[in-house]
């Protein structure tokens, strides 16, 4: 049986400097009043893990233009000229990470792999810096394991235990996020007795999720 | 027809049934409206949905369902959800048939670079460096030139997308497949001479005996 | 739509020396009507690649007890006294692999990784003739990837394009071994029009399915 | 209460609210029969189910829900279904707080060794490897002496499950806690001196001022 949080609750939780990896394509998935809440609490120096920086005003976004972020590593940042703007004028650090490696390497540090021998990037700026592993005479960059202070996730259903399912393009990154971070925060859009879901439909077993936010009123 | 429509009626003549297909924001994403009667091909949207549908009725737009681009859009009948994760795992094991994808460059390697241009804004490469160096065919489809300056060039000038030959470009003007040889002019678009194709580009073209001209229904 | 198989023809498909990934733990999520028709068949020098070799007489075991089986690719032998003597009469090679090493490894060779990079192992025979990568000063091995020519799958439901639905423990490696082979061939319980099975239910998208099996008389 | 009772009551006491555990096969699997009252933790069976219930009712068995030694089981309320890639995902990564596992043989170091004796039939290691290299506490339950070999030494003869020290080993006769200064006996056993358990055992043992007795209601 998980704790319900306030979503003030939750943004408390989250200390300065903390490395948040946050669920969302564009804001598609992405858990927004934990998003608001954090933005209302105004804890800064934060890394942020997400696809993309979103919009400004929108998503993860709002934690940007908030001037709450220092680092974001993220595949793509087109869309956000804020995010674009801080990382010229130097106030904001953009990490580009291609995005199939990105997921990858989320993944490999929530299952306690060492990294990721990708082929993408090879003989790109992506291997700027990286080492090379030659594998029956072809070359995979090795990419380094990402993990989490926090993981907050959107989900669309909850069961009191914390298993989650996600829905449609709202999946993307969240149930590999739900396995790599210290402290995993889902904000369900329904909350359900144990039992509603059944066990094939669990996306995310509750055992990785330590607290939900509360129903929204 | 404008060019936009010549090349992407063109490149949906690439598509054959049953194929998993991507298809990259803009220009590549008119393909999907001309996809031949009766063929049955599967749109990939890599946010998280094999199976991409049109746009859904007004008032029915579900937020947890989009395209890449983040725009609402449906899903087919036989759809699948899959997450980040499952989604570039398909890109990168060379499950997906066929992407299509724009352009900046095309060199006489194959080589496409269409992610960057040092000294502007950098938008973030987002999936097309696994697209490109992961799916099975890689269709560039992009206007010949850009405002009179050749993109189909000797050497790519601007940072590679991957190391990898692109399988087709389709232009206006012009069909062209990399080769072991170099570029192999392979048809030539409505109202142009091989001559018009020359001038605008400063790559070499191989023109075969078998030249062909883009026909259309 | 993908084409219902009869079992013997699905067998005919095999050629001597196939590459083998079937579904299984001891039996449950394994594809018994295949088993058994590619036993009918008797095709030889097959590589299996499978959780363990069950029991004589049960599941893969079949294929054992038949000795068609060159080379066993697996985590557990212990409950097959046939598949050790045949190891130890060197009739038959075993290579065995830690189990979560095994679903990678195979994972990897689905999803277009150059290997994988795990803890497991290290310090113990496992290690012996394996690369050792060191990574912010702990050791990893690079186990390599696998991939089969065929992909032989238990299913709880599919539908008539082909996604796939598991159920309980009978998901084990079947998920991931549809990602691996060249030729994907599900042995569904119950076979399904397009639409039964929800988008967020589809654990493998029908395009990574080649092949049915018909349903059972 | 036999020896084995002894060690499945003991190592029932490590449990806590919450734990997701993994029972090896054999004695192991007992102390999921002595789980306290009113306390709720997660049995993972890596085949494939996070809260593995007790045996079904009679003719109620479904072929797709065994333990990983292939019997029959149920699932609890708020079970979740997973594929072995997730299964030993959450092994690997360090979300599994607790795995109790059979011994050959435990040293000074804390090294255990489970899956092979030299000349022998050999089983396989099964998960054992990747769930003693990932699990948060690996507990060792096993009698203490095999047939009068001590089976708690100096340094082990038979080859490592892992080079990973165990967080503890519980015997009928001792409960023993590896640490840097060596093993240190926590607790004596029902009706045993600590000289019976240093005739039993070749390893050195520093005994605690602090010295317990196990206890049971």
């Amino acid at each position: 049986m998980k704790r319900a949080l306030k979503p003030e609750e939750a943004a408390e939780m989250i200390p300065e400097g903390a490395v948040l990896l946050i669920g969302g394509f564009m804001g598609v998935g992405s858990p927004h009043r934990l998003i608001d809440a954090i933005v209302a609490r105004g804890v800064g120096g934060l890394t942020l893990v997400n696809n993309d920086t979103c919009r400004p005003g929108e998503g993860v976004g709002k934690l940007i233009d908030a001037g709450l972020v220092d680092k974001a590593i993220v595949s793509h940042i087109g869309l956000n000229p804020v995010t674009q703007q801080k990382m010229i004028s130097g106030e904001m650090e953009v990490e580009l990470v291609p995005q199939g490696t990105l997921v990858e390497r989320i993944r490999a540090g929530g299952v306690g792999l060492g990294g990721v021998l990708t082929p993408t990037g090879v003989g790109t700026l992506v291997e700027e810096g990286k080492r090379v592993i030659e594998i029956d005479g072809r070359k995979f960059l090795l990419e380094r394991p990402i993990r989490g202070d926090f993981a907050l996730l959107d989900a669309r259903h909850a069961d009191y235990v914390g298993n989650l399912e996600y829905s449609l393009t709202a999946h993307n990154f969240n149930p590999v996020m739900a396995l790599a971070a210290d402290t995993v925060i889902a904000e369900p859009h329904h909350i359900m007795p144990v039992g509603v879901i059944s066990p094939d439909a669990v996306k995310t077993p509750g055992v990785l999720v330590d607290y939900l936010l509360e129903r929204a009123h | 027809m404008d060019a936009k429509e010549i090349i992407a009626r063109r490149v949906a003549q690439e598509l054959r049934a049953g194929m998993l297909v991507n298809l990259g924001i803009g220009l590549p994403s008119m393909v999907a409206s001309f996809v031949p009667d009766g063929l049955q091909v599967f749109f990939q949207a890599e946010n998280g949905v094999i199976g991409l549908g049109s746009r859904p009725p007004e008032g029915m737009e579900d937020r947890d369902l989009t395209d890449a681009g983040g725009g609402f859009v449906t899903a087919v009948p036989g759809a699948a959800s899959i997450d980040s994760a499952m989604s570039f795992g398909l890109i990168r094991g060379g499950h997906l048939d066929m992407t299509v994808l724009g352009g900046l460059q095309v060199d006489e390697k194959g080589h496409l670079a269409n992610w960057m241009v040092p000294g502007k804004m950098v938008p973030g490469m987002g999936g097309a460096m696994d697209l490109v160096t992961g799916a099975k065919r890689v269709v560039v489809a992009m206007v010949h030139s850009a405002k009179g300056a050749p993109k189909i060039v000797p050497e790519c000038t601007l940072p590679l997308t991957a190391a990898r030959r692109v399988s087709l470009i389709v232009t206006e003007m012009a069909v062209i497949e990399p080769t072991d040889d170099g570029l192999v002019l392979r048809e030539t678009g409505p109202g142009v001479s091989v001559e018009d194709i020359r001038a605008a580009t400063t790559a070499t073209l191989i023109v075969p005996d078998d030249l062909g001209r883009m026909s259309f229904d």
